[in-house]
This record gives structure tokens, C-alpha cells and sequence, in this order.
């Protein structure tokens, strides 16, 4: 038999994993506005762990901040310099 | 003594809320001869609180002043305590913050926008004397922070002098990263001994390793403190420019604004210096955790030889310098790195009445190099600001037009290569003699090579700026308020020497009372005071 | 079950550090300072979620979890008590608000700065804004 | 000796290693004094250590000139690692040296971790 907080934290470390994918191709990626979308997966995937850890205090701050925020600065400098990154 | 906290905690909050005003007052009020007098006043509240605190310490005898923000008790609330080490520290910072604002209220004819540079001026002051005061490893953070960020601004102040935008875009991106990692440091902390608190943390970790329990929340004790520890002195080797760390220093120095070179150097870099002092001696002592397996022996002399590297790296550097204060850049890492090596000889095999010479060396150095350093920039800020030129070259023979900087220059030179009578020769005397009776005469070798290599380029900005005959016809400017901050800051280099034994003696007593075994049980007790106190006396 | 649990926290806190670390070289190594400020920002959320893990008491207290919101409105001894056992460490989640507001200050100044940059060296490449040296 | 730990005997040491050096200072000013008659060989050679012949036709020494031939005789080896390793202004190359310093910090840890598990 399963518990049900297993299945919580097994989602949990699901998440996790993909945020560190997320991250690996955020960081190694040659165009910024990929990048930047790789970096919002990431929060998002970062906002549903706080979720699952009982912080939605946390999730109601970061999510403007981490996932509309951020990228929409970041966007709007890319669009104002630079697109893709130099070798 | 109840007051006494509460003028402790008054200090930070007082400067905060008097740096966020500004700018809504700048709505209103556009003289800037009022925001030269309103930051002025400002800072010299913020002396004067800072040493009726120390002159309640030495009245209490120097027993540690708690203040609890809120009134909720430690180790759940946020905490200042003063003892008195950095009840002297915290004097020492705003009087060099005081320093700077007066010489701002000069040099603010060179700049356009005054309302910014206050608030951001007034937020460092800020964060310096916040990190100093506290007695609360998250509230570090949160001041380390108000530093960082006043201090970004203040790199980046001129926004149109494209080396000012590159120093500080150098300075703050390694910054922010370096605060984050103290962030993950003070959650290991956190995680393993359940408190931020400094003084509980002093307690557990030194119960810890007498008594061998462990895991208290998350994890081992021991494992937590090493990779804490090991954060922490990373973070604050950058903040205080220890060798590798060091590459900012000369980059932001090279483009800020005067009065903020003289408080970078004077104090923000001393308050990375305490925080490791803090760390290493007060919150893992000798008989900590960090004591395992010789980790902090082994510590301790990596700092020691990043501390040699870093005198040497700075003095040499020095001499191919052509900008004054990227000059001076380098010579501040090479002081930072003598104050590491008399900061690292807490080892375990080094006796304990060695530990008091080196540690007094240590704070009489500190004030030594700061005032010292505060002079020379001020003299060179009225010889460069203004013909906005901070080319060795271009600045030749135009100390001329100011023999108060000539002196000032002249002095200050003499303080930081430790000539006889002035203060720097005495607080190297003293390290010279940790150094020699901690049997590695060595290390006295490499004293004296660091500031005989240094003394060549403090040469070179002599030479540069007083030798040569004036060459360009340049406009002279008033002197105003620079003649009394020259003039009384090499009197004080000159007493510092004048009466070294009653300074010494005095230092020695402060490191007695906060650094010591003594100090760090008064530390602990006091804290206990208050908590026992809240408890209702049990 | 213990296993389970400390195996899958295990994951989870194994690919956290492993992104402190990815980040950590985009922060440090990589040339575009567009990049340096996605890794910083990752290195930040990362460096919060792990003090929210910790906070996390749950392998301290096997059982129920829940916020650290107390429902009861006039709480007895044994309310309380109760609320002890079953809400996470509030002090975390106090300390990753902060951290996040900071971070905010800090990234936006950032932001700014390499604005700035690009006007005045027409790249954001590191390795070519390099007038101070030496 | 060096080994003097009273501070009399160390202070009249100290006097001492200062005196000399800033008698050696003093006698480097001499000889890089600037002349404004006809120099000779040897001076020329003393300013010309790697400069432009034009720095001589100026009135005095610039600061550029002054120590650059002490510099480029003694520490030329030294001045090359620093400036062009180290010193380069460049953000990335730091970043090797600051991560070293913290990877140093951390492999201590670990070593002193292992020490405790094993023994």
C-alpha cells in the first residue's frame, strides 16, 4: 500500500528533477529568449514545490515575482541588447 | 542600562528611515545645501549615539549591552549586542561615515544629483554600522545586504563614466552571488542548531564538541559549521578584498566618488574584516566544532598565507598603478592582508597571551590604517576633484595649489608605512612582536618586505603630486571644510603614535573584554541575562 | 517507508544543490551578462528553496503537515501544542520573504546596470568590457 | 638578530630597517632626479627602461617613466604572471582564482569530515 504523502513527495522529487533539467538547459543555452523561457519553467516547477512543501505564502509572493516578473524584465533588456549569446 | 540598549537600537533604524526619506523629501526641497546639512546632522547623531554607547560600555565595564527589537526575547527575536569590541568598531565606522559626510558637503559642488548620493551614502551608513551592532546571523544578512546594494549604487554613481558602470557591474554581480551564498550559509547554520542567533549558536557549538551530541534539526552540527564556516569566510574575504577576492577593490576605487572611496576603505572593508573576527573567535572559538580535526588550525593558516599574498600582490600592484586611487585600491588590500595575517594566529599551538598581542595589533592597525587612509584620500580628493582628473600624470605638482594636502599627503604616507612617530610604526610594532614571539619569525620577515615594497609606491603618489613644479595653470578651489577634516585627521594619525602605550593598553583591554575566553564568556552570559530575565527570573 | 522517504528528499535536495552548482558556473563562468543574471537568479530561488526544505519538518514528525497558520482563534495549551507538532518552521519561509524582496532590488538594479552597458561598450559580452585592468 | 622580542630592542631594529630604507628611497629620488642639463648615457638608460625616448625632452620625469626601469630589471617576471594572469580586468579569468579559494575551503571541510568518519 502507497501513502499518500509518498505520492506527494515522489511529485515532489519529480519536480525537482525537472527543475535541474530546466536549469542545465537555461544555462547552456545559446539563445537568451530560450534561455529565459527554460529559467520560467524552472520557477514555475520551483512554485509547485514550495506548494507541495506548505509555504503558499512563499508561492504567492514568488510567482509574480519569479515567473512574471523576472522574464519580463529580462525580455524586455534581450529585446533593448542582445539575442543570442557570444561562444 | 535599559536606555543604553535602547539608543543601541535606535541607531540603524534612525539612519535608515533618514535615507529612505530623502528622496520624498527631494519632492519638496531642492537646495542642496540642505541635504549637506541634514545628512550631516544625521551622521553626527549617529556618532554621537555610537560613543555614548561605548562610553556607557567602558562604564559598565564593558559588560555586553543587549538590545531586544520589538522586546521579543533572544534567540527567537532579532538582537544587537554590543560588547566591546564592536562597541569600539562601530565608533571607529561612524566616525570615518562622519569623515565622509563632511568631506561630502565639499565635494558635493562637483556632483549634480545630491538627493540620491545621500540616500544611498546614508544606507551604507546604514549597513555598516547594522553589521557591526548585530548580534543576529539572519539580521547580517539583511544588513550585508543594505551595504551591498547602497554600495552598487554608490559604484555606479557617476551612470555617464562608462569605467564607473564596469566597477560596478564587476562589483555587484560577484556581490549579489557572494550574499546569496551567506544566505545558504546562514540556513545550514539554522538547520543544524535551530537558532540565528550568535550567542546561542556560541553556546551550542561550543557544547557541541565538549559533549558530543549532534543533529539537532537537520543533519550533523559538526558538518553544518564546517560548510557553514567555510561560506562565510568566503563572503567575507570578498567583502573585506582578502587576495583572490580582491579584484573589485582597485576597479571601484578607480570610478567612485571620492567620499566613498574614503568610506570604502575606512569601514566597509573593516566591517568584512570584524564579521570573520566575529566568526572565528567568538562564534567558533578554539574549543567549538570547527575545531575538528584541526579544520580551523588548517583555516586559520590558509588566511594567513592569503594574508602574506595579499601584502604582497597589493604593494607590488601598487607601484605599476597610474591612477591615484586605484593606487590606493591596491594599497588597502595590502593593509586588509596584514590585518589577516595578525587576524589568523588564533591556531591551536600559538599561546593565548600571543593571541592578545596579535589581536590588539589587529584593532590599533585597523583604526591606525583607516584613519590613515581617510586622510590621504581626503588630501588627494582636494588636489584631484577639482580638475576631475585622477591620472598620476595629469594631477603632477598640483598639490602645490593646496599645502594643506601636501601636509595631509605627507602624513599620511608616514602613517601607512609606519614611520616613528606616527601610529602606523606602533600597531606594525606590536604585530612585528605577535609575530616574533609566536616563534615564525617569518612572518615578521614578510611584514617588513610588505611595507618596504608599499613604501615605493606611497613613493609614487609623493612624487606625482608634491615634487614636481606646477606645470598647467589650473584654476584653484576653495579648500572650505577640507582644511579642518586634513589638519585634524593628521593630528589624530600623529597622537595614535604620540600616546601609543595608553592606546594600546586601552586596545588591549577592549580585545580582553570581547575577543578573549573572558570577553566571549561575558558575551554568552549576557545573553543568558536576558533571556533569564524574560523568563521571569528563573 | 522511512526509506522511501529519506530517498526521495534525498532527490529532492540532491538536484536543489546540483542547481546551486549549475547556476553558481552561469553566475561565474559564462560571458553574456543576460546569462549572469538568468544564473542569478536561479542560484537565488535555489539558495530559497533550500531554506524552505529545511523548514520542512517532516521527517522530524512523521504524520500530518500542514502552513503555519493557527485556525483556532482563542487557543488553548493544547491547541497550540498540537500546532507545534503538525505546521512547518515558520521562521524559513520569514527569512526566504526577505531574501526574495532583496533578491528583487538587487536584479532589478541589475537589470538597469546592463542597460547601461550596452549604451556605452555596445556589447554585453564580459570578456570585452575590460577597460579596467592592471 | 631579527629574533628581538622585547620592544625596546625591536623598536630601535625596526628604527633601523627603516632608517636604511628611506635612505634607499632617498637615493633612488637622487638618481632619478630629473636634469634639466645634458644627460648622459647612464641616466638615459636609467629612464629608458622600456619608454619612448620622448619622455626626456619633457621638464621632469613623469610618472610613468620613474619606476619603469627598476620594474623592468627586477620584477619583470613577477609584474608579467600578475598583470596578465591575474590582473587582466576581465571577470572571468577572477573567477578561477575565487573559486579556487572557496573550493580550497570546502575540500578542507570534507577532509576533516572524512578524518573524524575513519578514525
Amino acid at each position: 500500500m502507497v501513502e499518500a504523502s509518498v505520492i506527494v513527495l515522489g511529485i515532489m522529487a519529480l519536480f525537482a528533477l525537472s527543475s535541474t533539467i530546466a536549469t542545465y538547459l537555461a544555462i547552456t543555452e545559446r539563445s537568451l529568449v530560450k534561455a529565459v523561457l527554460y529559467s520560467a519553467v524552472q520557477s514555475t516547477l520551483y512554485a509547485l514545490i514550495y506548494y507541495l512543501l506548505m509555504a503558499p505564502d512563499i508561492v504567492l509572493v514568488y510567482v509574480p515575482v519569479s515567473v512574471g516578473l523576472y522574464p519580463a524584465i529580462i525580455l524586455m533588456l534581450i529585446k533593448k541588447t542582445e539575442k543570442e549569446e557570444e561562444g | 542600562m535599559n536606555f543604553a540598549s535602547n539608543v543601541v537600537g535606535a541607531i540603524t533604524p534612525l539612519l535608515a528611515i533618514s535615507s529612505f526619506s530623502i528622496p520624498l523629501l527631494s519632492l519638496f526641497i531642492k537646495n542642496k545645501k540642505f541635504y549637506n546639512a541634514y545628512a550631516l546632522t544625521i551622521s553626527a547623531i549617529a556618532l554621537a549615539m555610537s560613543s555614548w554607547t561605548f562610553a556607557r560600555l567602558i562604564e559598565g565595564g564593558y559588560k555586553p549591552i543587549v538590545y531586544k527589537f520589538g522586546g521579543w526575547p533572544p534567540p527567537v527575536g532579532i538582537v544587537y549586542e554590543v560588547d566591546a569590541l564592536n562597541g569600539l568598531l562601530g565608533l571607529y565606522a561612524s566616525l570615518v561615515m562622519f569623515i565622509a559626510f563632511l568631506f561630502s558637503t565639499w565635494y558635493s559642488k562637483f556632483i549634480d544629483d545630491v538627493t540620491w548620493y545621500y540616500t544611498l551614502l546614508l544606507g551604507l551608513e546604514t549597513g555598516i554600522i547594522g553589521c557591526i551592532y548585530t548580534g543576529d546571523v539572519f539580521n547580517l544578512f539583511v544588513m550585508l545586504e543594505v551595504l551591498s546594494i547602497s554600495a552598487y549604487g554608490l559604484a555606479a554613481f557617476f551612470t555617464r563614466r562608462p569605467t564607473a558602470l564596469e566597477a560596478a557591474f564587476k562589483y555587484a554581480f560577484i556581490g549579489a552571488l557572494v550574499t546569496t551564498l551567506y544566505f545558504i550559509a546562514t540556513v545550514i547554520l539554522y538547520s543544524a542548531y535551530g537558532t540565528l542567533n550568535m550567542a546561542d549558536l556560541l553556546g551550542k557549538s561550543t557544547l557541541a564538541s565538549s559533549s558530543g551530541f549532534s543533529g539537532w534539526l537537520f543533519g550533523d552540527v559538526t558538518s553544518a559549521s564546517l560548510a557553514a564556516i567555510a561560506f562565510t569566510l568566503w563572503v567575507f574575504t570578498f567583502k573585506s578584498a582578502l587576495f583572490p577576492n580582491h579584484f573589485w577593490v582597485p576597479d571601484v576605487y578607480s570610478a567612485a566618488p571620492v567620499p566613498v572611496i574614503a568610506a570604502f576603505s575606512g569601514a566597509v572593508e573593516i566591517t568584512g574584516v570584524y564579521v570573520v573576527v566575529r566568526f572565528m573567535y567568538t562564534l567558533f572559538g578554539a574549543e567549538s566544532v570547527l575545531a575538528l580535526n584541526g579544520y580551523r588550525d588548517s583555516i586559520l593558516l590558509i588566511l594567513l598565507i592569503l594574508g602574506i599574498a595579499s601584502g604582497i600582490v597589493g604593494s607590488l600592484m601598487m607601484i605599476l598603478q597610474k591612477n591615484a586611487y586605484r593606487l590606493l585600491g591596491y594599497s588597502t588590500i595590502s593593509h586588509i592582508g596584514l590585518l589577516y595575517m595578525v587576524l589568523s594566529l588564533g591556531m591551536s599551538s600559538i599561546p593565548s597571551d600571543v593571541l592578545k598581542t596579535a589581536l590588539t595589533a589587529l584593532v590599533y592597525h585597523i583604526v591606525n590604517f583607516g584613519l590613515g587612509k581617510v586622510l590621504m584620500i581626503s588630501s588627494v580628493g582636494l588636489v584631484s576633484t577639482p580638475t576631475g582628473e585622477r591620472d598620476l600624470d595629469k594631477l603632477s605638482g598640483l598639490s602645490r595649489l593646496y599645502p594643506i594636502a601636501s601636509i595631509g599627503i605627507t602624513m599620511a604616507v608616514f602613517q601607512l608605512i609606519g614611520l616613528i612617530p606616527f601610529g602606523g610604526f606602533y600597531s606594525k610594532l606590536l604585530m612585528y612582536q605577535a609575530f616574533i614571539s609566536s616563534g615564525q619569525p617569518m612572518l615578521a620577515v614578510a611584514l617588513i618586505a610588505i611595507s618596504a615594497i608599499s613604501s615605493l609606491g606611497y613613493l609614487k603618489i609623493f612624487y606625482a603630486l608634491i615634487f614636481p613644479p606646477l606645470l598647467r595653470s589650473s584654476v584653484k578651489e576653495r579648500e572650505g571644510v577640507v582644511i579642518p577634516i586634513v589638519s585634524a585627521l593628521a593630528v589624530a594619525v600623529l597622537l595614535l603614535g604620540l600616546f601609543s602605550p595608553a592606546v594600546s593598553k586601552f586596545i588591549e583591554t577592549v580585545v580582553e573584554n570581547s575577543l578573549m575566553p573572558k570577553g566571549v564568556k561575558m558575551y554568552y552570559e549576557s545573553f543568558i541575562e536576558v533571556l533569564r530575565n524574560y523568563t521571569g527570573g528563573g | 517507508m522511512i526509506d522511501v522517504f529519506t530517498f526521495l528528499f534525498t532527490i529532492c535536495m540532491l538536484s536543489i544543490v546540483v542547481n546551486l552548482g549549475i547556476s553558481l558556473y552561469g553566475v561565474l563562468y559564462k560571458p553574456s551578462l543576460i546569462k549572469k543574471i538568468i544564473s542569478l537568479t536561479i542560484f537565488s530561488d535555489s539558495a530559497n528553496i533550500t531554506a524552505i526544505i529545511i523548514g520542512y519538518v517532516r521527517w522530524r514528525n512523521p504524520g500530518e503537515i500542514a502552513p503555519p497558520v493557527l485556525l483556532n482563534p482563542n487557543p488553548t495549551l493544547e491547541d497550540i501544542e498540537e500546532f507545534a507538532k503538525v505546521a512547518v518552521d515558520p521562521l524559513p519561509q520569514a527569512l526566504v520573504l526577505t531574501a526574495i524582496v532583496i533578491g528583487l532590488a538587487v536584479t532589478l538594479f541589475l537589470v538597469f546596470l546592463t542597460l547601461q552597458i550596452y549604451r556605452f561598450y555596445g556589447t554585453t559580452d564580459v570578456r570585452r568590457i575590460a577597460k579596467l585592468k592592471g | 638578530m631579527l629574533i628581538a622580542s622585547d620592544p625596546i630592542s625591536a623598536s630601535i631594529l625596526i628604527s633601523l630597517v627603516m632608517l636604511y630604507l628611506t635612505l634607499l628611497l632617498y637615493i633612488v629620488i637622487r638618481v632619478l632626479k630629473p636634469k634639466h642639463s645634458e644627460s648622459s648615457d647612464e641616466s638615459r638608460e636609467m629612464y629608458l627602461g622600456g619608454e619612448h625616448p620622448s619622455i626626456l625632452s619633457k621638464p621632469h620625469v613623469l610618472q610613468s617613466g620613474l619606476y619603469w626601469a627598476i620594474v623592468f630589471r627586477d620584477f619583470k617576471k613577477a609584474y608579467r604572471g600578475l598583470v596578465e594572469k591575474m590582473h587582466t580586468g576581465r571577470v572571468i579569468d577572477w573567477a578561477y582564482y575565487m573559486t579556487a579559494w572557496l573550493l580550497i575551503l570546502l575540500l578542507l571541510a570534507i577532509i576533516a569530515l572524512g578524518i573524524s568518519a575513519l578514525v
